[in-house]
């Protein structure tokens, strides 16, 4: 094959001369991070809270998350990207629709990948929860409403400690996908890490050198994440139960 | 306002249509191969050979530690190399197709290795007892006992990823590959109508998705008794 | 016939040679409604197909095409999954070190479109507004270093393809987009009214398009710019240009009435690889 | 006066009739034994009593409150009626204390020191005063549902509900749990439990009622139950239970 | 001649110590009961005879084969130890005749036809030659049970081990399958039980093994142990078990 290596391609200057290449890749990485950190706050949170509308008595209420889960997990990720970014401004009553997009556009990148990807991992945070209270030995409800505390209550202080520790694996790897998802972000123009590694090719046709570079730093974000999360498994482990389950 | 133009769909039919055809074709191979070579990926993570399970691990672990994505497009760029030195296939066929579907094979075995591996673990230790105090060697336990029962547990589990699988397939545009998405997506760029077709793939996916999961509900309920 | 070595080895091996194409860069490679890709750039990369037929005396020989993208396009030509690739490829120092570039094809200048009534004249009058223009592409390089050299504050985003570019600049998030002149035609072929938009602007650099093949293997380059120049000099290549500039087109039957320029002409007459600065 | 009242319930899970048209009642200081064989919805009556599955036909009042009452406040109510299940359902997160005091401090408004000095207190009681810093994981099966009973003490029940308190322990550890219900009962409580334990019941129990597909078949005296059984059913139900 | 001899056997779960320098042994046609506290080793042990779990010192011989022994096919050999777990452990994907004929075909070498006369009279023997098509879910746990027995008697085992068999059953269902035990018992079966129930250890037991913290405490002809208990753990036991 002829391909010329070169390494020292990540120290050289971009064309623009205020930063190298490596430089662009660490400014990708800072957003691959906040993206998928902000994401995951809103999935979590409004995934949790539509699993538990999808364990409430309620059938109305339950109904309604399901609709959520279906309608965002049934469309690729990729056309709900779009349609954030393209679709929503322009369904937005005209002086909406005109002062979003008069803001940064980098802003609007970033506002739509956070929405979108938080909103798409929210409905598999709120499967793994509703499952996780869902296995949960069933008598904890009832012991909790049989103490008196209100439904609300029970879910805060019995279920939801007892479901998260419970889902802490599965919620990993929903983490995890976060990461990985984010890198869709970069077909709506988000400099972000796999873009910033296309954007590295386009400039100096160093194809395996940035693949590989970024390629490894996916894979060290994903080892971080797992540290963090056994660490947080160790620390909200339940003394007197055995390791794992 | 945007003004909606829904006129192209109909005469791009015959093209969408081949690329669902590209699409189901990825998903089927790589349920097959993700299910055969999962399954062995599960079985050599359980196992006792420290080795093989490490092996294993090593291989889910990777695989579940980079986007989608960055896979294709590895294999996009190592595939034909490898196609070129190993098989000496002729160029011209089509590396696009062939190396969208070994990468898939190869990154879906390593979920479904996990899913298997849960299924298998589901089984109570009890039922494994039991074959073998009716005097059943490992294999045969396996094989008549646990994976059946193992089988029957994921199922949901494993069409849900089937469905992630079928939606996770529009990304092969980036290797420029026409799947279902990417047809649409060309046709929408070709005519300057890109917001509609995107918005009628979209639409497209839902209501097999949507149908694909009220099926896995379906089962669900059948085997719960 | 004589030892063949590199590409033309592989293809006479092998029986078959490999096109890399673009599926939407009209006029130059692009799929048509019945998913044949045609375009000026195409027909070159058969004229280069025929004598390949000839020097090799392979009348059957099999034609594969492969669509690439701008990110893909260099690593498929290395690692041989594409023999030609002939489409809107600018000729550049960075890319000269890992592919090699053929006698240029066309001359663009980079310009701007943008919507008629938008007031929008040239390059000044961006200072402080939106511009869009593609990822990768030499314009991107370009539009960001005015706006530093000038200090013009321009916001300036990059979409993931002409289709996209032209997305923003249709919704309103842009006010112009700023691409090779004549893929700026092309993308105002395709929109819903073309009237409502104009080509502006006085080009910012001139670009020269070549196709793509590996380096180091000058019995093919010399296959392929002998056909080029050939073409250039007896003036078939002009009349590719009337083809697909200055006649109805594929897939909509617009014209494009993009004139051919004094670069264009200079090229014709004295055909060469050079890459502009 | 009777603390619960049980007036014609019938209940339905789809077209699965689980009560059907029960009628009984526990009167204050009175212990109350239900038995019967399994499926009988022995744990869904006495559910029902607290309001944890709703009925279809029928009132229950306990307290002299009505539980269908759109008025009542079925939290409060709760927390006043002590129930104990099965299989514990001490919140496995929670340490032995704060197991006991989560009810006290958000249902009945008490200060923290107050509800650990009550619960302790109850803990006492079962014997386990040792343990109150341990989780439940890290108790026998009979230490957990004795931490379990405690809990309910604390709330100062006005009675108290058994779902088959002994059945998921080991045999070891069904005396130690025994002796705390047999206390309970001696001191007074007002007791409704479902157990098989006969010993139990012919020790305390002031009436035994026993249940077969949804109805209930014999309510009667202790010694009545035990002496003269009058239906076919119970008679066969008690050669199985007691021959082994 | 004995049919499981026991000799001076350890096992440790890495320093936790399971087992600790047992010995006995069960001859031919002897029912042995093995009680004792919860964790002590009871199950450990059953699952030692036919080799489910390994040892790391002392001997286990059954019908004149050493488990240890490298040249030993162990599954052959628990092809003809029959077993019952606690949990019955049917396989819940196969029919009730398939669960009983699995083992004879893959293990016995059976033709199906065969297979299936043989487990359908062992299916009657427990009385439930009425459910052969029917599979293990729509069972009650006391016919799973009486399955399991028959899925494990259709093998024509030499001996048969019990771990708990009825501590997962409904009171009511207990009698069921201790009514299968003391028949087998009483037609000569070598059997060893791990179980609570005294009332079966006193109708049908020759010997009883008392086990606490892995050890072998007591090992006594049946009226010894019921009688004269020697150790006052034994006696402490029994006066917990039996008092309710
Ligand atoms: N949520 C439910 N949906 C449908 N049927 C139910 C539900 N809960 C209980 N049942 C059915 O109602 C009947 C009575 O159940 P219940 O738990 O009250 O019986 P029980 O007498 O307590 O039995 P056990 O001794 O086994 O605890 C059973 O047949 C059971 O299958
Ligand atoms: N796989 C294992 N790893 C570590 N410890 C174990 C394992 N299996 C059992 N043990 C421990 O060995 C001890 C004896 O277990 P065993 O199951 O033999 O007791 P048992 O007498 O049958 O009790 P039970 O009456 O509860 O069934 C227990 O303390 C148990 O916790
Ligand atoms: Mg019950
Ligand atoms: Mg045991």
């Amino acid at each position: 094959m002829s391909y010329s290596w070169n390494w020292a391609v990540f120290l050289s200057p971009t064309p623009s001369g205020d930063s190298t290449y490596i430089g662009w890749l660490l400014q990708g990485l800072q957003w691959t991070l906040m993206l998928s950190l902000g994401a995951w706050v809103i999935a979590f949170l409004l995934g949790t809270l539509l699993g538990v509308l999808r364990t409430v008595p309620s059938r109305w209420l339950s109904r309604l998350a399901a609709a959520y889960v279906e309608a965002f997990r049934n469309v690729p990720l990729l056309v709900q990207l779009f349609t954030w970014y393209f679709v929503i401004p322009e369904l937005l009553p005209r002086p909406w629709g005109d002062a979003v997009k008069q803001t940064d556009p980098l802003t609007q990148q970033f506002f739509a990948a956070l929405l979108c990807l938080g909103c798409f991992t929210a409905a598999r945070v709120c499967e793994q929860v509703r499952a996780g209270i869902g296995s949960l030995p069933r008598g904890q409800r009832a012991a909790g409403l049989a103490l008196g505390l209100t439904l609300p209550q029970t879910y805060c202080y019995v279920l939801l400690p007892g479901a998260l520790r419970l889902i802490l694996p599965p919620l990993t790897s929903e983490f995890l996908n976060v990461f990985k998802n984010s890198a869709v972000a970069s077909t709506i123009g988000l400099i972000e890490l796999s873009r910033q590694s296309q954007q590295l090719v386009d400039y100096t046709a160093q194809t395996y050198e940035a693949f590989i570079v970024v390629t490894l730093m996916y894979m060290l974000i994903n080892v971080a994440v797992m540290f963090g999360m056994r660490w947080l498994e160790h620390r909200t482990r339940i003394p007197g139960t055995l390791g794992s389950k | 306002m945007y003004e909606f133009d829904w006129s192209s769909i109909l005469g791009a039919l015959p093209i969408l249509s081949h690329g669902m055809l590209v699409t189901l074709e990825i998903t089927l191979t790589a349920i097959v191969i993700g299910i055969l070579w999962g399954t062995l990926l599960a079985l050599a993570r359980l196992s006792d050979i420290r080795p093989l399970a490490w092996l294993a691990a090593g291989y889910v672990n990777l695989f579940r530690a980079v986007p989608l994505v960055m896979v294709i497009l590895w294999f996009y760029l190592i595939v034909p190399a490898l196609l070129k030195d190993v098989i000496g296939a002729a160029a011209g066929s089509d590396i696009r197709m062939v190396s969208a579907l070994v990468a898939f094979a190869l990154f879906e075995s390593a979920y479904y290795a996990e899913i298997i591996r849960a299924g298998v673990q589901s089984v109570p230790k009890g039922q494994v007892n039991a074959a073998y105090a009716l005097g059943m060697p490992y294999a045969l336990t396996m094989r008549l006992v646990v994976l059946p029962q193992a089988f029957r547990n994921m199922l949901p589990l494993l069409l849900t990823q089937v469905i992630i699988l079928f939606q996770d397939t529009s990304l092969v545009y980036v290797i420029g590959l026409a799947d279902f998405f990417g047809a649409a997506y060309k046709v929408g760029d070709r005519d300057g109508r890109l917001v509609e077709m995107v918005l009628f793939a979209g639409a497209v996916y839902f209501v097999l998705c949507f149908g694909a999961s009220l099926l896995v509900r379906q089962l669900r309920k059948r085997f719960a008794t | 016939a004589q030892e063949q070595v590199g590409t033309l080895k592989k293809i006479k091996d092998s029986g078959s040679i490999t096109l890399g194409h673009r599926e939407s860069s009209i006029p130059f490679s692009y799929y048509d409604d019945k998913q044949q890709v045609i375009g000026y750039s195409q027909e070159i990369a058969l004229k280069v197909v025929d004598a390949v037929k000839r020097r090799l005396q392979l009348p059957e020989l099999k034609v594969g095409l492969n669509p690439v993208t701008s990110q893909n396009r260099i690593p498929l030509i290395q690692n041989g999954t594409v023999d030609l690739e002939c489409g809107s490829t600018t000729n550049t120092a960075e890319r000269q070190k890992q592919v090699a570039f053929s006698d240029s094809i066309f001359v663009v200048g980079t310009r701007l479109l943008t919507r008629k009534d938008s007031g929008i004249k040239d390059f000044p009058e961006l200072a402080g507004k939106t511009v869009v223009t593609t990822a990768g592409t030499t314009s991107e390089r370009l539009i960001r270093k005015l706006n530093e050299d000038k200090n013009m504050d321009m916001q300036i985003v990059s979409a993931k393809d002409h289709g996209e570019s032209f997305l923003m600049l249709e919704t309103g998030r842009a006010v112009a987009f700023m691409m090779d002149d004549a893929l700026l035609y092309g993308e105002l072929a395709k929109a819903k009214r073309p009237g409502d938009w104009i080509v502006v602007g006085t080009p910012q650099s001139l670009e020269a398009y070549g196709c793509v093949l590996r380096k180091d293997d000058l019995e093919f380059k010399q296959l392929v710019n002998a056909t080029i120049a050939g073409l250039q000099k007896s003036g078939e290549a002009k009349k590719l240009y009337t083809k697909w500039f200055e006649n109805p087109i594929l897939p909509k039957g617009l014209n494009l009435n993009f004139p051919l320029s004094d670069e264009m002409q200079k090229l014709y007459a004295n055909p060469n690889d050079q890459a502009y600065p | 006066m009777s603390m619960i009242e049980i007036d014609q319930v019938s209940k339905w899970y789809g077209a699965f009739q689980v009560l059907a048209d029960c009628s009984t009642q526990v009167n204050k200081g009175e212990v109350v034994v239900v038995c019967g064989p399994s499926g009988s919805g022995k744990s869904t009556l006495i559910r029902c009593v607290n309001g944890l599955e709703g009925i279809q036909q029928g009132n229950i009042i306990v307290n002299g409150i009505a539980l269908a009452d759109l008025k009542t406040n079925l939290s409060k109510l709760r927390s006043r009626v002590g129930m104990v299940f099965q299989n514990f359902e001490l919140f496995p997160h929670l340490s032995v204390t704060d197991n006991l005091t989560i009810g006290q401090i958000r249902m009945l408004g008490r200060s923290k020191e107050e509800a650990q000095a009550r619960g302790l207190k109850m803990l006492d009681r079962v014997g386990l005063k040792a343990q109150a810093a341990k989780y439940p994981g890290a108790l026998s099966g009979g230490q957990q549902q004795r931490v379990a009973i405690a809990r309910a003490l604390a709330m100062d029940p006005i009675c108290m509900l058994f779902d088959e308190p002994t059945s998921a322990l080991d045999p070891e550890m069904v005396k130690e749990v025994l002796d705390v219900m047999v206390e309970l009962a001696t001191e007074g409580m007002t007791m409704m439990c479902v157990t098989h334990e006969m010993g139990f019941a012919r020790k305390v129990a002031d009436r035994v009622i026993f249940m077969d597909h949804g109805r209930i078949v014999e309510d009667a005296a202790k010694s009545d139950f035990f002496g003269t059984p009058r239906s076919e059913r119970v008679q066969l139900f008690l050669s199985k239970i007691l021959q082994h």
